[in-house]
């Protein structure tokens, strides 16, 4: 048997563990229970692991500003970005992003940005976080 | 079709690429791996269909995919839950116009299977467990366990 | 069970846990010895050639990086450096060596992922956890450096979108060091565990004579000692700067015999190689813009006018890659993509390295290659204007169930 | 034949095809792209053979080195399909590699082509994906199974080609059901188990 | 033996399987858990395999079409009978074997037998390509290990001269031999613990149902109730295998070594009962630690050929040695 290796094994068995314990360290009794202890601050959950600075995460879109170039549909790789003609200005869709962030480099005025927010799962695919200026 | 509170504590899960680009794929084994490590919290990753109660998917479906995902919907036991990982798979994302690809995955799925989407593309590990956690949730919600 | 003549079939794949992505490979078997190996690949087929023949160059790149996540780099790098080609547009070096640490922390991670699935595969499921456990600190680099742990969107026509700066260097050296700590320990278990050696050592051999004949590429070739390095024979990017050596097993004392084993020595190998090649990029990047056009408006427009075409080739983690790419000038989109992968080549290797091993060997013969599926299926194609019958209403499942289990015997799952 | 010892440089490699290959070889270019601080060139070579020639261009091709065939990469170019064979040589020598790509124009009325496994063994995944994706008969392939597509698939229709014989439609997924109802062969994605087509 | 002692006898032979059951699924988790401890993660809970189990048996049981279905619902139900049978003829701590013959070792190295058949034929049933070669696999390994597992049980019964295990773990067997007899004794103990793997279908030898290569193997087409069965024999197989190596190898109960007040003070009776049971549990989950749970993290899956091999060579050679130096002791 390779000894190394055991010895490894056995070390390890008895060190720090290398998970990062997001959310939480078991499967809660009852997540519904669990959320709202943890809304009522009760319960604290683990982080997620640190996410760098210029994360690429979910676009905000500022409606305001945006003048209606269409730069950004030219450059969009997957359509995310549709257009609406009667307000000249875009909608997204963040189910069918690629987080690529060519559309914030294009933008003339800025109206893009890449946000920090991952957590993003649930059971619609087109629920309102998930489209932006429906 | 009749859930347990153990059902969603012991969750297998059988991995079906369907076409996608692996960038999932690989999220996913990094979240069965020491740094995330699934497994806390009885999920497993097995080797059959016929073993699953949770089904990833990754990627659009292909053409040439499509009969053998159906193929695992269907072997997979009741109850089950579909979990879509990644863009591709929930509404064709980067691949919107190949006439290669057969459509997201929830077209051809059975009516009433319950559907978890997981937005990312691809999703850090932890947005999976974020996933799983939705999962829970609404299987709670299922059996009326959500006071 | 057995006919006759004592084989029978038995298909692996697409769906089967020792492949993470769809493949098929037909299998032959004589008990537990296989006689012959038919892969069918194609589940995989996304018919991505065709999409970028339907969008311009920029909306390309992100395309060309989901040919697969595992290489999303190489793809991106070889698409643009094909495309600068036939547009004669030039990226600055300053891009160049950026391009060039990517692609070799890139190689780093996909390395010692490739040392955990191969463990994997061998049923060695604890070596998977320490490789993927080291393997955060890369992926948190790179997540550092572009903002995502695996598409690393940094490509752009003419240059790099994000740049390396300064303050960003402790952190590369940190992440470099912590490799080379570990490095040994990596190799004590891959080279030095027996029971990995049982399971590696005189598997799957590939003779030098059938890897030139049978073009194949990359680690795989290089472990029967065939000097094939794009890096070295063709330098693109920065690496004709560098300092940089074919990673061949006599260089290190053991034999080129291309069996699985030598095919790991080489990639762990060239893990080391990858470290040394980083140091040297930093050591040297000039102090240059990122990107020859940042105008990506004023880029569109050029690619449009641009007529030409351009190759791109490239040697990724697991071998050489191949960008073909033809611009019309007045058409927006691209004329002409071909795509070739690494895997594409490699494929007509398995035939003789499968021949004559055990079923138990399947699983880590057709990951010694180190198959990216995504990359080598990236074009299919299905006719939708025929109207042929792909829907399957309940009457329908109903049916498959029926049928199923008949196709389940001569079929696979 | 004579050829010089490796690695070749490309006048070498200029000289040596076009004696032996005279007047069947076209439109013979040669690049040196500069790259990097160093200003390390990266060598290529395009040129144009006769159909009738091409196997003995490979031949003599693989006279200076096994080639390395990287792919073939094909398009329709109006009444003709170019195919171009990306070898390369030299290999094994620090910053002498050459990629040496040799068109070979097929006219659209007699695609065929004859095969090179015989000399570069590698070339059987390359060849049957032209066979399906072009159209092209290469005369003499070992195994002329479909390998990438469907078997279902129509086998008069080639998805690289821009005539007739190409694809025509396509589905393409978008959210908007406006959209979808207009066109036919777009599909929404917002209607679940709705698949029709 | 009065009626009462037969009705204690009959209560016991109730509860045992419970017993079994609770403590093979307890160990299983504690498998897991240690397992994963030594990978560097945190790993699921103790009580893991419970919830899987409950699980399990609320899932559709799916048979496939063209399994013989009376065999493949029968086989999981046998593979699961057969060690719980065992278990009444094993001394458990400081209890005698509920049921006992002269025979009684030689029987219960046929009910071990038996899960590993009942797994085969089940696979063989189901009619999936990969169940088959699981099939096959599981029978090789099967006749691979039984000759190693014998060897050892023989010598250790010729040295008590009775193959009864009341009387084998009546008293422990190094306390029989000599230093010489002591060193064959450990070689046959290597030998034992070289078997526990295979026996129990754990890496590296699980070949049988290796997930990479044949995709759960003999399982492929088990499900819900069914697959849940298979567990439950797996787990108390664990015990089976683990009570047979103790009641072979190291029968000895603490409360030799110490003991509180006299055998008739009520309570200090019941308190070292108690600390035998313990001790018991504690040897059990030394046994699973090193024989299972260390092996499994530390080794790659070996081939089929080289499994086989190694049973029939390197450890049948390990315990025929063993057995010529305890004979040879006994002879000088």
């Amino acid at each position: 048997m390779p000894t190394s290796t055991v010895f490894t094994l056995i070390k390890q068995l008895l060190t720090k563990k290398a998970t990062n314990p997001f959310p939480v360290k078991y499967t809660p009794g009852n997540m519904h229970a669990a959320a709202s202890l943890i809304e009522s601050g009760k319960l604290s959950i683990n982080p997620p692991v640190d996410i760098p600075p210029n994360f690429r995460g979910k676009l905000s879109y500022d409606v305001e500003s945006c003048i209606g170039c269409k730069l950004c549909l030219k450059v969009c790789p997957s359509e995310a970005l549709a257009f609406k003609p009667d307000e000249k200005k875009v909608k997204h869709y963040v189910s069918r992003c690629t987080f690529c962030g060519q559309c914030v480099n294009i933008c003339p005025k800025d109206c893009f940005v890449l946000t920090d927010e991952f957590l993003m799962a649930g059971l619609d695919n087109y629920s309102d976080e998930l489209v932006l200026n429906p | 079709m009749k859930l347990t509170k153990t059902f969603d504590k012991a969750l297998w899960v059988f991995h079906v690429n369907s076409g996608s680009c692996n960038g999932c794929d690989i999220e996913i084994v990094a979240a069965l791996t020491p740094r995330y490590d699934v497994e806390r919290f009885g999920i497993k990753l097995v080797g059959s269909p016929r073993h699953a109660d949770v089904l990833l998917f990754t990627g659009p479906v292909t053409r040439k995919m499509k009969d053998r995902v159906l193929r695992v919907i269907e072997q997979t036991p009741d109850p089950k839950v579909v979990m879509v990982v990644g863009n591709c798979g929930s509404t064709t994302g980067v691949f919107y116009d190949s006439y290669a690809i057969d459509g997201p995955i929830d077209t051809l799925l059975p009516e009433g299977t319950p559907i978890v989407y997981v937005t990312g593309c691809p999703t850090r590990p932890e947005n999976l467990i974020n996933g799983v956690k939705e999962a829970w949730l609404f299987l709670e919600k299922l059996r009326g366990d959500d006071k | 069970m057995s006919d006759k003549d004592t084989t029978y079939q038995v298909p692996i794949g697409p769906i089967h846990p020792a492949l993470k992505e769809p493949f098929m490979i037909n299998f032959r078997l004589d008990g537990e010895t296989i006689v012959d190996a038919d892969p069918h690949p194609g589940m995989n087929h996304r018919g991505i050639e065709f999409m970028g023949m339907h969008r311009n160059p920029l909306k390309v790149i992100p395309l060309a990086e989901r040919i697969c996540g595992i290489c999303s780099i190489v793809h991106q790098h070889m698409f643009t450096t094909a495309v600068e080609h036939a547009a004669g547009i030039e990226p600055t070096n300053r891009a160049r060596y950026i391009r060039t640490i990517m692609a070799e922390l890139e190689r780093i991670h996909s390395h010692v992922l490739w040392a955990g699935v191969a463990a994997h595969e061998i049923g060695f499921d604890t070596h998977l956890h320490f490789t993927w456990k080291i393997r955060e600190k890369v992926m948190d680099l790179l997540e550092f450096i572009t903002g995502n742990r695996v598409n690393y969107a940094m490509w752009t026509v003419g240059g790099v979108r994000r740049d390396i700066t300064k303050d960003m260097y402790p952190k590369i050296e940190d992440t470099l060091t912590y490799y080379e700590s570990l490095y040994t320990k990596l190799e004590d278990i891959f080279l030095g565990d027996p029971s990995i050696r049982l399971r590696t050592k005189d598997i799957g051999i590939l003779t030098k004579e059938e890897a030139l004949r049978l073009c194949g590429v990359g680690p795989t070739v290089r472990a029967s000692g065939v000097k094939k390095d794009v890096r070295i024979d063709q330098p693109y990017a920065a690496y004709g700067d560098l300092e940089l050596d074919y990673i061949i097993p006599s260089k290190f004392g053991y034999e080129n015999t291309g069996d699985v084993f030598s095919k790991t020595l080489v990639r762990l190998k060239e893990v080391v190689q990858s470290i040394d090649l980083i140091r040297q990029c930093v050591d040297q990047m000039p102090d240059e813009d990122i990107d020859s056009e940042p105008k990506k408006a004023v880029l569109l427009n050029k690619l449009k006018k641009a007529d030409g075409e351009g190759i791109g080739r490239l040697e990724a983690p697991r071998g050489e890659a191949f960008h073909y790419v033809r611009l019309k000038e007045g058409r927006e989109e691209l004329d002409n993509w071909k795509v070739r992968a690494s895997t594409y080549n490699n494929l007509a290797t398995y035939a003789p390295m499968f021949m004559g091993e055990q079923i138990a060997d399947i699983p880590i013969i057709a990951a010694c290659i180190d198959p990216c599926i995504g990359c080598m299926d990236r074009a299919v194609v299905v006719d939708v204007s025929t109207g042929q019958k792909t829907d399957y209403d309940h009457e329908d499942l109903h049916k498959l169930s029926v049928e199923k289990t008949k196709r389940m015997l001569g079929g696979s799952l | 034949m004579k050829k010089s010892k490796l690695p070749m440089s490309m006048d070498q490699i200029e000289s040596y095809f076009k004696d032996n290959l005279k007047d069947s070889i076209r439109d013979f270019k040669k690049e040196e792209i500069k790259k990097g601080l160093k200003q390390r060139p990266m060598k290529l070579i395009w040129f144009t053979v006769d159909r009738k020639s091409f196997r003995r261009a490979v031949k003599l091709l693989s006279k200076i080195q096994i080639p390395h065939l990287s792919v073939t990469s094909g398009s329709d170019i109006g009444d003709h399909v170019e195919l171009i064979y990306h070898f390369a040589v030299n290999y094994g020598y620090r910053g002498d590699e050459v990629s040496v790509s040799i068109k070979v124009h097929l006219p659209k009325d007699d695609l065929t082509i004859p095969t090179i496994t015989d000399m570069v063994p590698g070339a059987i995944t390359t060849e049957r994906e032209k066979q399906e994706f072009l159209g092209i008969t290469v005369k003499g392939i070992p195994d002329s199974r479909r390998l990438w597509l469907d078997e279902d698939f129509p086998k008069d229709r080639y998805p690289w080609r821009w005539d007739e014989t190409g694809m025509e439609k396509m589905s393409r997924y978008v959210h908007d059901m406006d959209e979808a109802a207009n066109t036919p062969t777009v599909k929404n994605l917002r209607t679940r188990g709705d698949d029709d087509e | 033996m009065n009626a009462q002692d037969w009705l204690i006898r009959i209560l016991f032979i109730l509860v045992i399987p419970f017993v079994g059951i609770f403590f093979g699924l307890l160990y299983k988790g504690f498998d897991r858990k240690i397992t994963a401890m030594m990978q560097s993660r945190i790993g699921p809970p103790l009580r893991q395999p419970f919830r899987d189990i409950r699980k399990l048996f609320m899932k559709e049981n799916i048979v496939p079409d063209h399994a013989v279905e009376w065999i493949f619902h029968a086989s999981p139900i046998f593979a699961l009978l057969a060690p719980l049978v065992a278990l009444v003829y094993l001394p458990i701590g400081p209890f005698e074997p509920l049921m006992e013959g002269f025979g009684d070792l030689i029987l219960i190295l046929y009910l071990l037998a038996i899960p590993a058949v009942a797994m085969a034929i089940g696979g063989l049933a189901s009619g999936s390509p990969y169940a088959t070669v699981g099939a096959q696999r599981e029978l090789v390994l099967m006749m691979s290990y039984e000759f190693p597992l014998a060897i050892a049980a023989v010598t250790i019964a010729w040295k008590f001269e009775s193959f009864s295990l009341a009387a084998i773990s009546s008293t422990s067997v190094w306390s029989l031999v000599g230093p010489l007899g002591a060193l064959g004794l450990l070689l046959i103990t290597l030998g034992l613990f070289a078997v526990l793997p295979g026996e129990l279908s754990k890496a590296p030898f699980d070949q049988a149902e290796a997930e990479t290569e044949l995709a759960g193997g003999l399982f492929v087409e088990y499900s819900g109730r069914n697959l849940g069965v298979f567990y439950l024999s797996e787990a108390v197989k664990m015990v089976v295998v683990g009570a047979l190596l103790i009641a072979l190898l190291f029968p000895q109960n603490i409360s030799q070594w110490y003991s509180f007040g006299g055998p008739h003070v009520a309570g200090f009776a019941l308190f070292n009962l108690a600390a035998d049971v313990l001790f018991f549990l504690l040897k059990l989950l030394i046994i699973i630690f090193l024989g299972v749970s260390v092996v499994r993290v530390a080794l790659a899956r070996f081939q089929i050929d080289k499994a086989s091999y190694f049973y029939w060579v390197p450890m049948t050679l390990l315990g025929l040695l063993g057995t010529v130096l305890v004979v040879l002791e006994g002879a000088i």
